[in-house]
């Protein structure tokens, strides 16, 4: 048969719920999906902080998705998972495309919690997270006020991703009020940092008076401060780039790059994890029957906001 | 004869599959043997597949493609680029799309058959061109396409969804053309030794560059499913598809020699591949063990049925191996 | 004298296949032993046996009277023993010299190769066996089949064993290489060498062997001095039967099937004759005369410079074997194992190459027919396989070549270009195949016979062309010629 | 003479790259040809080069491995996760980091060779385990390194960073023994034609579990130099790399039918890939463009020298090739 023309045509299933006996606890289950699972930074941010969030509550956690960037894969795996029923869904947010799926899951009545960037098509019960827009305007303000409003720059991460698009556009919307900032190219380094580390080389050679580099992906920044420092011109090439990963603390630390915009991960699971949990334990009654009265009784909308590292509170990062 | 049968690759990596959907039935009784997980786990593995009979006809005559990943993509943004900014009515959309793949392979088969340029430098060129391509008809990714267009990949029969069908539709097709049409048969031909081929008087590079529009066409096709399916058009899609598909095709019985494979096995390596990512999502394996495990199945698994086959070619005393160090493609070739 | 080499009650069984059973041989220093037998009798098989690519079921081997298992053929080399393989094992991207020199190349002190050394003792065996016109840098690649024989042969001598196997080293040369063979194998033996010698060509036989075994389907017929038996005797041990020669009555007419007008290419010039139906017209010349060459470029493989192609009276332009085929020609190569057999498909399959459409039945083809096609073949050449499912690549070289002819008699073309059809082809075989070729020619095909093999273009062709280094040197009748004619004018002027 | 050159991929690729860098030189005076773009150039190519030597003699011999860019990143993992959390001393830690490299190599070369698993799955399927292992040592990444480690691959020489005089030393080692020594020859004989190789008493397997030990064991040397020169240990290091090298080797003379190719050609492919997108940059190529362009040239190139050998081997009157489509492959092979 066709599909529905709307999906307010779609026979909804009640939320699915529980009490709060350790029997029930211990056989609930919180599923994790996202794209590139085994990337450092989801690891050591989401991820973690996802676990501690289960071993806190007692309940079982599992993260599933494709090793690699793969949209597609992530939504067959937020299906295949639908299907096994868990007691809540962790969506990492990573291209609207996965709307459907998403949907699928509410349908279900599996709670469904999007995080790092929202999917606003969806008819999922939470998102946490920042705009990637703003992560591309904070780059651009600071990139813009390192360089004193002057300057060529340029800018590199994986093309195509939908979410860091939008951090290209923020990061662009700036630099059109600066008329001496020339942007001399965007380009795709792969998440790779040999990559980075080449394109930038060649651009510091295409252009000795670079003035700034700006990074999107984690790999960016390794790699565009390892070319930056073999060519000599650390500290005069200016490096803005996300994430806070150890090697790009340790890099700030050292002066070669000048701004971290870094995301609250562990916000987005640690709250994630625990929304769903509310919405399944009914945590917050806000009305006789919140299903029946078709409300769902945690945010809607959380901004976690963002991180600004710099040399300056860099040391508060770097453990110990 | 059960020897005979055990030389196939075909037959042999059923086995397997089938020791593994039970072993897993047994472990997962309530999540895996459903009817809604094979549903969905032929659903995954449905694009693949289709563009797996492509690659399988270019490994029987002995080349390859490494530019499909990329045609899904290009394609599929290509055709919802025009319905979404140009509203060009469903229909024109597709042929535009199915064209634009038509065009590409046939630039990959002539540059190949008649210049001469090594088929993996020419598609893994190719395979770059075409994916700045998708970047720039897709850009962030089109949302939004016309229901019509939704409604080729989302729509069901019998609870299935369509490109499901569409699969079975197009290995059947052409497991029987390849069997029982002079046309196919001549690739195997070609990949057994071109230049006899040559002399027997098959237009070999003709041939080739016929096969490179084929599969182009079939990545095209799977790029309209993918895209109808998920509703939108990314830049990304079928990045790294090209290895995978090589992988299940290799997996199905082909070699990068050529003159071996059926097209059965394209559909088979895809389900086995398929399966292994399913019940790693089931059991909930994840992170780098999804890596590390994901690799030692594989290799067990051609492990084992290279035990198979060697077993029974030992047993029906094959030429002693030792020379040509032993390889699938050294036997079951006979169809 | 004792022998040197002694095999007992060796046995080798292949599925479907006694490939050997119970053959007993023995082998004395400075002799040369002939070893001949029907396509799959197993000559080969035993070779590689004494080789060590073959391990016996059965039987052993005594040298110098004392038992060994020869483990491979680096062992075989060990022990003084060397082969020239009947199916050539030539690396074509290497040079002449690093193929000759395989493995063993002349090392400094320091174990560096010394390509100057490598290079001097390459040419000095080239000029041995007066291979003036091949050198040592060239590409393998790059020589006529007949050249690469001899680098084969060259390959041998260059590791100067103690036992020399040759298995059919003059089924792609000339007299004048073969003479310089045999002369070479005089000269081993007078060292003191001894030299197992496999030939189909039994004339051969008598010129070089001292004593003579026979093997029939894999069993041990006899040993015997040369001198005690005749060319019919051996006929009758290996085959069972009398196998006669008798030169077939010309069955030619008047009217031409093919017709080329000074035809030119990149390896001859201006080569103009007619073929016409009911003919055969056969083509002479050294190795690396051209022939092959000629063939090639009227089959449409390689791009003519100059000239043109009439069949049936018309012009027409052949760019593509698919065109020649079209236009009702038929080609069996020289090369057969590159060019010719599918060395990894089933009989079957090889032999309905040329014409998929005969297994059709309406549009589909059908294996079950196609099966049938195959085994009408079998049984007409009398191909030694279990089933024509069976690889071809597990025949023996002479059922190898009947599948590739058998190729051709299915796509029955009118004009048949057959170079060096015979190679490798057991008396019985080759007389079956002579009456074949004459038999088409009677049906009225025209059939352009490119052979090395003096006596067979004498028993066989109506006219003889022979070319040298790339022209036409002149025009013989079938019936008057001679050999000492035709290497008159083969021979450089 | 002259024929024999130009029908020489090595020489030909030399010619299309001189004049890639005249063209740009005359194009781009001030950027292009400066001592700092070249040491960077060569700097960001030397570990790719590296680890091309090793896929180069994988390639003569008919296989290759697409597990090296994951060992990188495993080897050079694991001497880092060893120096820094056990403190174990500079030498044994990159013996450690060596040794699990060649561990890897014998298991690829060993059940590639002897058990007769299909090189592309066994190699793919031991990328995706190493990789596993790589992100299991280096996880969120390793910082800190000792001095002296770091000092590998920071230090300089003539203003020049160690790693380019490593690759400088590798390549000019492997083009010396694989020219004068008979062990490295064989391989040439291996991929040229297995059983003739077999039958002339070269040891094919075992040679193959060399050749992949070998690969493996440049790639841990690749690995070393990447993380010291980088001063920490990234899981995701040298991920694709796989392909760029295959694509290097084989724009360098290499055929994946085996059996042709030479050790500077390895070289040469990486420097005219390393050479095409540093010269993209300077002239402001970016964003999607890269990649379309950068494939065109690739084509282009390979065209060009096609073009070359086509000529003079017409010139030389190669018959043969005629039919079975020309390829690079067939001729310049002899030293
Ligand atoms: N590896 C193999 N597997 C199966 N059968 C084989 C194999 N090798 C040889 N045979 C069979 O063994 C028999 C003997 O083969 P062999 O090559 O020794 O014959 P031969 O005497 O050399 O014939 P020819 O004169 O044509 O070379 C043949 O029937 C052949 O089909
Ligand atoms: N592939 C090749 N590359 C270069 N030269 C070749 C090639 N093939 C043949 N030749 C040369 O072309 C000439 C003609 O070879 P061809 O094989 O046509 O002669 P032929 O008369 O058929 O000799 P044969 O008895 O060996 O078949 C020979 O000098 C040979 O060295
Ligand atoms: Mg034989
Ligand atoms: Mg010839």
């Amino acid at each position: 048969e066709l599909p529905p023309r709307d999906q307010a045509g779609v026979t909804q299933q009640a939320l699915q719920t529980s009490d709060d006996s350790d029997a029930a606890l211990a056989n609930e289950e919180y599923v994790m999906v996202t794209t590139a699972v085994s990337m450092p930074m989801y690891v050591n941010h989401d991820q973690a902080a996802f676990k501690r969030w289960g071993e806190k509550m007692g309940v079982k956690t599992s993260i599933l998705g494709p090793a690699d960037w793969d949209v597609p894969a992530q939504i067959n795996t937020i299906e295949e998972v639908i299907g096994t029923r868990p007691t809540g869904l962790l969506i990492n947010g990573t291209d609207p495309a996965i709307a459907q799926a998403i949907d699928k899951a509410v349908a279900a009545g599996i709670p469904t919690v999007v995080y790092d960037s929202d999917i606003p098509s969806s008819r999922r019960h939470a998102f946490l997270g920042t705009n990637w827009y703003e992560i591309g305007r904070m780059q651009g303000e600071e990139m813009a006020r390192l360089i004193g409003g002057k300057g060529k720059v340029a800018y590199m991460g994986i093309l195509g991703l939908n979410n860091m698009e939008d951090g290209f556009r923020g990061l662009l919307d700036v630099f059109k009020r600066y008329p001496n900032i020339e942007v001399v190219g965007k380009f795709d380094d792969k998440a790779n940092v040999e990559t980075a580390a080449r394109l930038t080389a060649d651009l510091l050679a295409a252009h000795p008076d670079m003035a700034g580099i700006c990074g999107f992906d984690s790999n960016s920044g390794p790699g565009i401060a390892l070319a930056v420092k073999e060519a000599g011109k650390a500290g005069t090439v200016k490096i803005t780039t996300v994430d806070w990963e150890p090697e790009h603390l340790r890099l700030v630390k050292e002066g070669v790059i000048q701004m971290l915009a870094g995301q609250k991960r562990e916000l987005f699971t640690w709250y994630g994890a625990q929304f769903l949990y509310d919405m399944v334990h009914r945590t917050n009654k806000l009305s006789g029957n919140d299903a029946l009265a078709g409300i769902n009784s945690v945010p809607n909308t959380v901004n976690t906001g963002l991180l600004r590292i710099t040399k300056e509170n860099v040391n508060q990062f770097l453990l110990p | 004869m059960l020897n005979q049968i055990l030389r196939d690759r075909v037959y042999t990596l059923t086995l397997t599959t089938l020791l593994l959907c039970i072993v897993s039935a047994a472990v997962f009784p309530a999540t895996f043997p459903t009817f809604e997980n094979f549903r969905q786990l032929l659903l995954n593995l449905s694009i693949d597949a289709i563009v797996a009979v492509g690659m399988m006809l270019l490994l029987i005559s002995g080349v390859f493609d490494l530019s499909v990943g990329s045609v899904v993509a290009f394609a599929g943004g290509l055709s919802a680029h025009l319905m979404v900014f140009y509203n060009v009515p469903v229909p024109v959309a597709i042929l535009a799309g199915l064209g634009s793949a038509v065009l590409i392979g046939w630039i990959n088969g002539y540059l190949i058959a008649y210049q001469g340029i090594n088929p993996l430098i020419q598609t893994l060129a190719m395979m770059g061109i075409v994916r700045g391509g998708a970047l720039m008809v897709a850009g962030a990714g089109i949302q939004n396409l016309p229901y019509w267009y939704n409604a080729i990949g989302q729509s069901k029969l019998l609870g299935v969804q369509m490109p499901v069908w569409y699969m079975g539709l197009v290995v059947a097709a052409f497991t029987f053309l390849v069997n029982r049409t002079v046309f196919f048969r001549r690739y195997y031909y070609i990949g057994g030794n071109e230049q006899a081929a040559e002399l027997s008087g098959i237009r070999v590079r003709r041939m080739k560059l016929y096969a490179f529009i084929l599969s182009a066409t079939l990545a095209g096709v799977a790029g309209m499913l993918l895209t109808s399916r998920l509703g939108a058009a990314l830049s990304t899609l079928g990045r790294g598809m090209e290895l995978r598909v090589i992988t299940a095709v290799i997996l199905g019985g082909a070699s990068l020699t050529g003159g071996v494979g059926k097209i059965p096995g394209a559909l088979l390596g895809a389900l086995f591949m398929g399966l292994v990512s399913n019940i790693m999502v089931i059991a909930r394996v994840s992170g780098y063990w999804q890596e590390i495990i994901l690799g030692l199945i594989l290799i067990i698994a051609v492990w084992i049925d290279l035990a198979l086959q060697r077993r029974s070619a030992v047993r029906q005393g094959l030429p002693r191996k030792s020379v040509n160090t032993p390889s699938p493609e050294g036997v079951g070739i006979e169809k | 004298m004792n022998p040197i080499l002694q095999l007992r009650g060796i046995s080798k069984y292949f599925p479907g296949v006694k490939a050997l059973e119970q053959v007993d041989f023995d082998l004395r220093a400075g002799e040369v032993h002939a070893l001949c037998g029907e396509n799959g009798a197993g000559k080969s098989t035993l070779m590689n046996i004494l080789t060590g690519n073959l391990q016996p079921d059965a039987g052993q081997m005594l040298l110098d009277g004392s038992a060994v298992a020869i483990s491979g053929p680096a062992e075989a080399s060990r022990l003084g023993i060397a082969i020239v393989y009947q199916q050539l094992s030539v690396i074509n991207t290497l040079s002449v010299a690093e193929n000759i020199f395989a493995n063993r190349q002349p090392r400094s002190k320091l174990g560096f190769i010394r390509y100057g050394e490598l290079y001097a003792q390459t040419q000095a065996l080239l000029d041995k066996l007066r291979l003036t016109n091949i050198r040592p840098q060239s590409l393998v690649g790059e020589l006529s089949p007949g050249q690469r024989q001899m680098v084969e042969i060259a390959k041998a001598l260059a590791q100067d064993p103690r036992i020399l196997i040759l298995d059919e080293p003059t089924a792609s040369i000339t007299q004048q290489e073969s003479d310089t063979l045999f002369a070479l194998i005089r000269q081993l033996k007078a060292d003191g060498k001894a030299i197992i010698y496999i030939s189909h060509r039994l004339k051969e036989l008598f010129t070089i062997a001292d004593r003579v075994t026979v093997l029939k389907d894999g069993r041990y017929q006899t040993t015997r001095p040369i001198a005690d038996v005749t060319s019919n005797d051996l006929i009758r041990l290996m085959v069972g039967r009398d196998v006669e020669f008798a030169r077939t009555p010309a069955s030619g007419t008047g009217e031409p099937l093919l017709e080329v007008k000074n035809l030119t290419g990149s390896r001859f010039e201006r080569i103009s004759f007619t073929l016409h139906r009911g003919e055969i017209l056969g083509l002479a010349g050294l190795v690396g005369a051209g022939r092959t060459e000629v063939a090639r470029a009227i089959f449409g493989i390689d791009p003519l410079i100059e000239g043109r192609v009439m069949v049936h009276n018309k012009p027409c332009i052949i760019r593509h074997p698919a065109d020649a085929v079209a236009a009702g020609i038929g080609y069996v190569p020289e090369e057969r194992k590159t060019q010719g057999i599918f060395l990894n498909m089933s009989v079957m399959e090889n032999v309905l190459a040329a014409d998929l459409p005969a297994a059709q039945t309406g549009r589909w083809y059908g294996i079950g027919k196609a099966r049938q096609i195959a085994e009408r073949f079998r049984e007409q050449l009398r191909m030694a396989t279990p089933s024509v499912m069976q690889r071809a690549g597990l025949l023996s070289g002479g059922n190898q070549q009947k599948a590739v002819l058998a190729r051709w008699l299915l796509a029955n073309p009118d004009v048949l270009i057959v170079d060096e059809p015979t190679h490798g082809i057991d008396v019985g075989a080759k007389s079956e195949i002579h009456t074949l070729l004459s038999g088409l020619a009677a049906q009225g095909k025209g059939i352009l016979l490119i052979s090395s093999e003096l006596p067979e273009l004498l028993a066989l062709a109506d006219r003889i062309l022979v070319i040298r280094q790339g022209t036409l040197a002149g025009e013989l009748a079938g019936d008057t010629a001679t050999e000492e004619a035709i290497m008159a004018l083969a021979a450089h002027a």
